[in-house]
């Protein structure tokens, strides 16, 4: 218990220190180690796949993101800091956002004893989906809905992020080219890390169904393979025209979509699998749904086309 | 006072900073990254509820586990195209803010 | 027999913690990020490194033992990565990318 | 388990998957394709909204689809009453109409791709499946996903021209989005938190009267209220929708608004019809009553025209929450409430026809004029007689005027009002209208008069553009003609309502 409430004030001391750091440089990394250490406190509430997940996208993607726009933005910042509200709007936010904090936390005490939950529900359904994990058979069976309508939704905020482009180069590099020389450690450390990186990301996409892991953070390592391999240089962002990359972005919701409609055929209800064959299906949909997540996620760090194509 | 309730009480007082520095913050990038908190903050309450509800051998309920995942990744979808529009509001106009008012 | 291991645990780790100690005051007493990005690999790599020798003490079986070290190897690779990203980030004046 | 649905769930399936289908299709062949795959979609939307509206009219009984054969609470079920079909079948026919309409503004070019058309051909039917979605989503977490796919389609339109003001626009509207949908995603955790299910009919049978769930409520409304740009939280809308593209801001002021408004009715009138809540609703009414007051004055005061058109989507919203305090009481069979129930849909149904025809007339004077300053809009009544038609029954409409869907909904809102002796709605509409007729005939004076100088047009719009916008706007028009009594089909799948009306 001890070591629950010193995590509790540390996270809360980091959150403090990413809201009052002048330099935004600095509140980034803050956020970083925020999210590490979220990660630690959803091991300790028993939530292995969430820990993955908020380390993995929660501070490490987000992180990487802001850590490029911070310093991107660096110039801007030095004009903007006489632009501090007034002191009313402080207090009234002190005390706007105190009443909340207060009142969440008095519903956190009022919360019912027996806990509502639906955990033996799932626990027992899950024979019928074939898995061993029940949030992948949450995510996939259960309310596999809510994760198709997400991967298009991952999509569409990749599509809006492209639609940023100037028009001159539309169909063009996204991003800048990263240069790194030959020789340097960067690019040495690269080439060692990329392939083990992918190699745990496909292990950890591949254990998801029997044990906690699956395919957003298997992608999301993926895509940080690909992020680090275009940072270095090693490799360049495809031209936003490719045929083969928009093939790629959306195989893995046509698949979802597909198996879906089947599903009316095969087992009666959109979705639906048949008992016997759920694993198969379901791991049918995880290998292309995790190829175009990773697709999806590292092109949302890369950033809207800027250079031309050939 | 179980650990489930201490990190219920984290969780809510993440959610009031987050929403403080949202408020207060001129910064379009520094809102960002208060909404990323609150986000934390509310995804831990979710934990809190699922660590709650543990039964049935598992060590929380999975349903608000596969929800949280959700959420992060939408989450993370909003904060890329949220700064990708900061920064070509930048190389547009020179300038990383909202103008005149939050 | 395992008093000695015992004792070797306690003292590789403590090792380690003091590491880590001098790494966190590197990381509040210097002046820009790149000194302190320095401090902190050196106590990624040896704190941790002397706290994974003094748990391979404790380990029950060689796999756990090999798993043990691949963390170490693994954290290594990924911090010098991440290092040299984060230094060139946020090294002041030259366009990062 | 056996699926319990009825038969037609299979069409709620095909209104969701067809429109996001219709997306992957259109991202991945690109170019001239997606203009030519959002066209084929229109019509079998459209279809599939009016199977669904006759199924549910021929069973007179929710529509209910348990997703994979999960019935809730493990799985998630879609639902279609008579509310939402009703919204269905308008955002298929306002779609079909922009569709139409957006032909002119965005050729695609026969052989390369450009980056407007593109975006613009395959973010609307993303909107449309999101509406659909949120329509007919039965689940919280499912609508608060719903959401997210209508804010992610919705944003990019507003940037869609690449000015500087646009993306400042685009980017304060996405924050507010997110704060809202943070908020209500607080809301929906606290409701499983409390009653361990986050299906709607299940909640409504759980649900007390208990701090936890007036907490979880009103934080979900505070972020609906803050998505949907009801007063105080109104400053996103007016340049977002007024820097969009015409056929984009039809589509974010007549539809994705819209949107946020449903799920507060859901909350109110689905989750919580049991519990006593007249002192909150009236709150609602008063920030409807503000957003009027201050959407209408300020809009009366705007030099651009497309401004202004925003202005008043921000007062009209103001119209659609005066419903809860007219049609929200324990006793919920009372006929005035279904009166006031119907008025409130129906200000909401007309609102998308009338203002989706005033940005698309207002777009077509921007393309021909060269640009949208008020007060050099004289002599454009002569050039463009047609456009300015249409602009004037969209006004018409807001304003209230027989024959027209709004004076439809603002008599239902009036009777109700002072049936139930809340009178001061009753002044609070005639105001408005008045404050809308102001600003209508301010723009309709400017057009009208004949200028001095010839008009020197810029570009020459088509006679089939201007057709669509005046059938768009007849549309809100049509909507006048429907009996003045609280419609049977908007009550299908209301707990227990007594079709009571006006003898």
């Amino acid at each position: 218990m001890a070591f629950d409430i010193g995590l509790a004030v540390l996270v809360l001391g980091v959150a403090v220190w990413t809201l009052a750091a002048r330099d935004t440089f600095a509140a980034v990394i803050g956020f970083v180690t925020y999210g590490l250490l979220l990660a630690l406190v959803w091991v300790r509430l028993a939530a292995p796949d969430v820990a993955l997940t908020e380390a993995a996208i929660g501070s490490g993607v987000t992180g990487g993101l802001l850590l490029g726009a911070s310093s991107r933005l660096r110039r801007a910042e030095i004009q903007a800091a006489s632009e501090k509200p007034g002191a009313t709007l402080r207090i009234a936010a002190v005390v706007l956002c105190a009443l909340v904090s207060a009142g969440l936390a008095a519903i956190v005490l009022l919360l019912p004893e027996p806990a509502p939950t639906l955990a033996p529900e799932a626990a027992a359904n899950l024979a019928a989906t074939g898995l061993g994990n029940p949030v992948t058979a949450v995510l996939m069976a259960y309310r596999a809905i809510d994760t198709l309508l997400e991967t298009v939704v991952l999509l569409l905020a990749l599509v809006g992020i492209w639609s940023l482009a100037p028009d001159g180069v539309w169909g063009g590099f996204p991003g800048r080219r990263h240069q790194a020389d030959a020789e340097g450690v960067l690019t040495f450390v690269a080439q060692l890390l990329v392939p083990i990186g992918i190699l745990v990301g496909i292990y950890i996409f591949w254990v998801g169904s029997v044990a906690p892991g699956g395919e957003f953070q298997g992608a999301t390592i993926l895509a940080a393979m690909w992020i680090l391999a275009m940072m270095a240089g090693l490799v360049d962002a495809p031209p936003v025209s490719r045929r083969w990359l928009r093939l790629l972005l959306i195989a893995g919701p046509a698949v979802f979509f597909a198996i879906g409609l089947a599903g009316f055929a095969i087992a009666g209800a959109f979705l639906a699998y048949p008992v016997d064959y759920a694993k198969l299906l379901i791991v049918t949909i995880e290998i292309p749904v995790t190829l175009s997540i990773a697709a999806t996620l590292a092109l949302l760090v890369a950033g809207p086309p800027e250079r031309a194509p050939k | 006072m179980s650990d489930a309730t201490l990190y219920g009480l984290c969780g809510a007082v993440l959610v009031g900073l987050g929403l403080f520095g949202l408020i207060v913050n001129p910064l379009p990038l520094r809102k960002i990254l208060a909404f990323n908190l609150i986000g934390g903050g509310v995804f831990l309450l979710f934990g809190v509820v699922a660590r709650r509800g543990a039964a049935a051998g598992l060590g929380g309920d999975p349903i608000p586990h596969a929800l949280i995942i959700t959420g992060i990744v939408v989450a993370f979808a909003a904060t890329a195209l949220a700064i990708a529009l900061l920064l070509r509001l930048f190389r547009e106009t020179g300038r990383a803010t909202l103008g005149s008012d939050g | 027999m395992n008093l000695a291991f015992n004792g070797l645990t306690v003292v590789a780790v403590s090792a380690g913690a003091f590491f880590f100690m001098a790494g966190t005051v590197g990381l509040l007493r210097f002046p820009d990020a790149l000194s302190r990005l320095h401090t902190l690999t050196k106590a990624d790599n040896l704190g941790l490194g002397l706290i994974v020798l003094g748990l391979l003490f404790q380990v029950e079986g060689p796999f756990a033992a090999l798993k043990l070290i691949a963390v170490w190897l693994l954290t290594l690779l990924a911090g010098a990565t991440v290092t040299q990203l984060i230094a060139r980030t946020a090294r002041p004046g030259t366009p990062p990318f | 388990m056996p699926n319990s649905a009825t038969a037609g769930g299979f069409l709620l399936v095909l209104a969701i998957v067809l429109p996001v289908c219709g997306v992957l299709l259109s991202l991945v062949l690109g170019g001239r394709h997606a203009e030519r795959i959002a066209l084929i979609l229109m019509p079998a939307g459209l279809a599939i909204a009016l199977a669904i509206a006759g199924a549910v009219w021929s069973t007179h009984n929710v529509l209910q689809y348990s997703v994979g054969n999960w019935s809730p609470p493990l799985g998630v079920a879609f639902r279609a009453d008579g509310l939402s079909t009703a919204m269905m079948v308008t955002t298929a026919v306002l779609i079909c109409g922009i569709g139409l309409f957006a032909r002119g503004q965005f050729p695609s070019p026969q052989q390369s791709e450009l980056r407007a058309p593109l975006v613009f051909w395959t973010l609307m039917p993303a909107v449309w499946g999101a509406l659909n979605a949120v329509f007919i989503g039965g689940d919280l977490f499912n609508l608060y996903v719903a959401l997210e796919l209508l804010t992610f389609a919705a944003v990019p339109l507003v940037s869609l021209d690449g000015r500087a003001e646009t993306l400042a626009a685009a980017l304060r509207y996405l924050l507010f989005a997110l704060f809202g949908s943070i908020l209500y995603l607080l809301g929906a955790v606290l409701l499983y938190g409390a009653y361990g299910t986050l299906d709607i009919v299940l909640l409504s049978g759980h649900i007390q009267a208990e701090p936890i769930a007036w907490a979880a409520i009103s934080l979900m409304t505070t972020g609906l209220l803050a998505k949907a740009a009801l007063y105080p939280f109104h400053l996103w809308l007016p340049p977002a929708h007024a820097g969009a593209p015409a056929p984009a801001s039809a589509i974010l002021s007549g539809l994705v608004v819209k949107a946020p408004f449903f799920l507060v009715i859901r909350l109110w009138f689905d989750i919580m019809p049991r519990m006593p809540q007249p002192a909150a609703a009236q709150v609602l009414g008063i920030l409807g009553a503000a957003a009027i007051l201050v959407g209408s004055v300020v809009a009366l005061r705007q030099v651009r025209l497309k401004l202004l058109i925003a202005y008043s989507t921000v007062a009209q919203i103001g119209y659609l929450f005066l419903m809860f305090p007219l049609a929200i009481k324990p006793e919920m069979g009372h006929p005035w409430n279904t009166t006031a129930w119907t008025g409130g849909v129906l200000q909401a149904i007309s609102h998308a026809f009338a203002k989706a025809a005033m940005f698309m007339s207002a777009g077509l004077i921007a393309e021909a004029l060269g640009h949208d300053r008020i007060a050099e809009l004289s002599g454009i009544g002569r050039a463009l007689p047609i456009t300015v038609f249409a602009f004037a029954l969209g006004g018409v409409s807001l304003m209230g005027l027989p024959p027209s869907g709004g004076f439809v909904a603002k008599a239902m809102l009036l009777t109700a009002a002072v049936a139930e002796g809340q009178w001061w709605w009753a002044v609070v509409v005639l105001v408005g209208g008045l404050l809308a007729g102001g600003y209508v005939f301010l723009v309709l004076a400017r057009a009208l008069a004949d200028s001095n100088e010839p008009l020197t047009l810029f570009a020459t719009v088509s006679r089939r553009r201007q057709a669509v916008v005046v059938a768009v706007a007849l549309c809100a028009v049509l909507l006048g003609f429907v009996p003045l009594h609280p419609s049977e089909f908007l009550q299908i799948g209301r707990p227990g309502i007594a079709v009571g009306g006006i003898r």
